[in-house]
């Protein structure tokens, strides 16, 4: 699964959950990627504990340190700063170029393609899943509108910035 | 003593506090919900809710007769109104005794008195207490404010009458600057306060903010509490406060002057209850009188630390007139040193409000910190209330021990979802005017410790973040 | 100060304590986890865990080896041992100083003098420290033991030399007791501790246990920080402590007396950290030396609260031979009444271990309530480990505050799953004998508190249990 | 839905979940009815509400005491007392008179029957579901057996210590 963080100035950073492995009903391991302008930046592998109800946050298994559970959150705050969160696809606003033209945001592949042309369209709706870095990423409509064109099928492996579809 | 039936006028961290105290003392404690609260934390302790309706604070906190009324329906012995809202508000303290009720704070008279800048100067004067040179009438006009100025001596302070808070007043070092700023303030002063009348007073440079907490009783015994620093301030707003103050320090004798000055002061006001007589002192430690708050203070934990006296429980028992079990000032004793931290929700760097939604609350503390919050996850923070979430108190054998303990607690309170002044707070434990004790009020502008905040994002702390929520959709 | 990695030899909620005292010192905590207790909770103030394989406690807390191989393993500065398992352990010390591991507690010799009924007892003689008049050695005959009980007169006491926690001792009124009961205690002696041998004591009646807290620097200089009673016990444990005695009560020069008895006492064995030195005290007021815990005990709480000392941290300052910058006895002061009770999962009546699974766990206390304790929801109590789960700690600027606030503090007690004394609790703070301070050692045997327990079964009280179930089962 | 609190000397409390409501995400209402003997001895209404995360209890909807949340546990203390709880159905070993024989414990209606003459069955395995106290009760066999016959056909309604069908 990936998560979009987004901050105030618009900086984005990608977080990719790209392993998960489950040691116990109290124990979970998690491989995160990070992703800043599509370049891999950071990987590291994580360990959450319960224990006593709270959660416990360790990189080598030896050290641990508290942390507080929450449900995914609208905003990440850190500092001062705010971060908002997208989880698995990416804010419609920023779903692809121009309004109404959905670019491929990395290298992928067509899984599925939800609409025809000239299908009537909303905001948000989801139109294409596109799989990338092993996710399935849900690309979502920037605008009201009509499907123009569509230029991809099914099971295309497409390079990052390949134009998928038009909405006007 | 009969259990009573407490009414507990206010919300959040302060009206958990007074129902933990009513717990205490076998009281019943009866706290208010609003519309744009259901799920008040300060309920939890309370044994009765209420539904206070409305939303805006003019509906609910602050409208007396709502809540004079659902406190008559309910067979309400006593009102705690916290701080804040009605605490300072003689009207309400007269509604009450007419309706038979009991405010639980001082007789109507002291309220009265020392919530006006001018006769609280005039009544300090007259008891011998000293005040800031100037005027404790109104100034009507610009060359009467410049015939004061000349008396006194430059810097002075505009000052209006009716302000508070650091608000209404303006500082001016010469004859043209009060030309310029008399009206100006007066405009101010009556748009926000309604009254426009402004006094004249001396200003006195890197002044430290001292005050004195007082507890008395029905009967006229009138005790002190020793002193607290609240100089670390910003926009006036106190952040942090200290009991003893590092500023007088070692000075016993100026310590016993400025104690026995504030229950001097309390005993001319025929004062009957909890109360802090406020004081600003010059770097020549000569102190002046600012204003008498005639109600509980946020930072009146850091003196039931170094005292060991719990000062709402005693509150509510000098209102129902029962006994403090206090034999004598001389058998008040202090021993360490307490800190405290207001947590507010602000942006810890422009420190301006920032609410927002607790999305996920952890302590992990070391041993001896207390924590007065109304925090909870889910806990909406609105702009409708004050930002002030929590109290963190550290106590020490020594200052340095409390200085010590309050990192490490800083380091334990884990709040997501919301910007809190808490990274603020570790800035200002680790730098080193503070930790010398040395600093005025003029510390946050002059010191700017909110610069010197480290605000860079790593991934470790953003893994951190969504490994606890992973964790959590996991369902573990 | 160099930051030292702390690894803390013991579990439960002392293990919390020391961690927390960690935290404040800046120091790395580590903890241990067993194959019985993976979920072991004091973890959770630990900064790293580490897996003490193993389920008895031969295999785990009181292997030696295996700790000392881990400590070494893991690069560790000093080890804290708590109370109970290593924590008196002479030969561990030793051990660890071998390893060039720093043991945070006193010297060896002086745990080993101490650990020595007959040896400490001497040294306490030779220090002009009273002891209850008896034999210092052991006694081989019964003629002999007879003779001695003639000396001194009766009723006196069989006692194991290496007997303690009131096990290994029988009262003998006359002389026909003692044949009959010599060689029994003698034997049980030997199973119980290996070791048969007896000796003969005074027997005081309605004794008070009270008890010295000392602390003590590397550098030579002893503090004592007051006495604490502990005359409420069960079979010889105690399940109340309060600070300060209301036996002494206002008898200041009694209580100097006591103390510095404690202090010469401490110097005579050249003692070196925290310490307890155990009196026993006659309706005379004439006391006794018992023994000497060379540890830090369960009852410390107290002590902090009306001193305001953390005798932790100062401990572990002790033994990496830093100050303590405590820089008199006269500076060590005392404010306030603390009491502290014992939440022990037993039956409250018959007052037996009673292990369980908590079910549930919350808390809803009245302000200045302190409680340490290893509870959590899910907690498994098992016989492995001892009973106790938590420490109740009140404190009032007066006893019968402390007493008021321990009331409430218990009521806000609530624990799902598991029986505990806290019942017992409740109708002690309640019972007249108690509230009067009127106690002796024999307070429960005689008094019998269990009785007045109130055990009926309430149909409110079944519905809360179930709607509580009822709501978790919709997810609420 | 019923439970049965059985205590150290087999007194046996029964507490019937007669009503549920649920007024909101935080706020719900319970009817109980406690039975002694099969006979109601206690009815009474009661409010959950979730506060800051902890769960609080009131009568009257004015008071409120805070109570501990709990998963539904195996045995239920009360000061020195322990009641084993039992939900839904009793425990086998009280099923009804006989080990192999199932008889009504309180008067209802046979909802459905589970098995044929002839089945094997094991201890523990639902036979019969008995609508009582507008509860749906699971009747469970009491040994592993053989039906050996059935006496009540669905829908039957049928009073108190009825032997509904036989095991061996």
């Amino acid at each position: 699964m990936r998560t979009y963080l987004i901050d105030s100035e618009k900086n984005e950073v990608v977080v990719d959950l790209t392993k998960t492995i489950i040691h116990s009903s109290d124990k979970v391991e998690f491989e995160f990627s990070s992703f800043v302008d599509s370049e891999l930046v950071n990987k590291k592998s994580v360990i959450i504990r319960q224990l006593a109800g709270s959660y416990f946050y360790s990189e080598n298994g030896v050290s641990w340190s508290k942390i507080a559970k929450q449900k995914l959150p609208k905003k990440i705050l850190s500092i001062d700063r705010v971060f908002d969160v997208y989880r698995g696809y990416k804010p419609s606003g920023l779903a692809g170029g121009g309004e109404g033209a959905l670019l491929t945001q990395m290298p992928g592949k067509i899984v599925k393609i939800l609409v025809k042309e000239g299908d009537e369209v909303y905001k948000g709706q989801t139109l294409v899943i596109l799989e990338a870095m092993k996710m399935e990423n849900e690309i979502k409509c920037g605008v009201d509108g009509v499907v123009k064109s569509i230029h991809v099928k099914e099971g295309d492996a497409l390079d990052s910035g390949i134009l998928m579809l038009e909405v006007e | 003593m009969k259990t009573k039936r407490v009414l507990i006028a206010n919300r959040g961290e302060i009206a958990n506090r007074v129902a933990r105290a009513c717990r205490e003392l076998g009281h019943t404690a009866i706290g208010f919900y609003t519309d744009n609260e259901l799920n008040a934390q300060h309920l939890q302790y309370c044994d009765e809710w209420i539904h206070l309706k409305g939303s805006t604070n003019a509906e609910t906190y602050l409208n007396m007769d709502a809540i004079i009324e659902l406190a008559v329906q309910h067979k309400v012995d006593g009102i705690h109104p916290g701080y804040g809202f009605l605490s300072e508000n003689g009207i309400f303290a007269e509604k009450l005794n007419k309706a038979g009720i009991v405010f639980i704070g001082p007789n109507v008279e002291a309220i009265k008195v020392m919530g006006d800048k001018a006769t609280s100067k005039a009544l300090a004067q007259k008891a011998g207490v000293p005040v800031v040179p100037g005027t404790s009438e109104a100034v009507p006009t610009i060359a009467e404010a410049i015939k004061v100025a000349n008396e006194i001596g430059y810097p002075i302070l505009l000052k209006a009458v009716a302000g508070g808070g650091g608000r209404g007043m303006r500082a001016c070092y010469d004859e043209d600057e009060i030309k310029k700023q008399f009206e100006a303030v007066g405009r101010e002063s009556l748009s926000a306060f309604g009254n426009g009348d402004l006094l004249v007073e001396k200003l006195i440079l890197n002044p430290r903010h001292i005050e004195v907490q007082i507890l008395a009783d029905k009967k006229g015994n009138v005790f002190h509490f020793f002193e607290r620093e609240c100089s670390v301030q910003r926009r006036h707003q106190k952040i942090i406060e200290e009991a003893p103050s590092p500023f007088i320090g070692e000075d016993e004798e100026l310590r016993r002057e400025l104690c026995e000055t504030a229950v001097r002061l309390a005993k001319a006001v025929n004062y009957d209850s909890a109360g802090t007589v406020e004081f600003i002192m010059g770097e020549d430690k000569s102190f002046y009188f600012l204003e008498m708050n005639t109600r509980i203070q946020v930072e009146h934990p850091i003196t039931e630390e170094i005292t060991g006296v719990d000062l709402i429980v005693c509150m509510i028992q000098s209102a129902f007139g029962e006994d403090l079990n206090i034999p004598s000032q001389e058998w008040i004793t202090r021993s360490g040193h307490a800190i405290e931290c207001r947590i507010c929700a602000e942006d810890p760097i422009t420190m301006l409000p920032s609410p927002g939604l607790v999305t996920g609350f952890e302590t992990n503390f070391p041993q001896g910190v207390r924590f007065d919050h109304c925090l909870f996850k889910d806990l909406e923070v609105t702009p409708d209330f004050d930002p002030m979430v929590g109290k963190l108190v550290a106590k020490g054998i020594v200052r340095s021990v409390a200085i010590r303990k309050m990192r490490a607690a800083l380091e334990g309170v884990y709040i997501e979802g919301l910007k809190t002044n808490i990274p603020l707070h570790k800035v200002i434990m680790n730098e080193e005017t503070f930790i010398a004790g040395k600093y005025s009020t003029s510390y946050i502008s002059e010191i700017a410790p909110q610069d010197k905040i480290n605000t860079e994002v790593d991934f470790t702390s953003i893994y951190k973040k969504m490994a606890g929520i992973e964790a959590k959709r996991l369902g573990m």
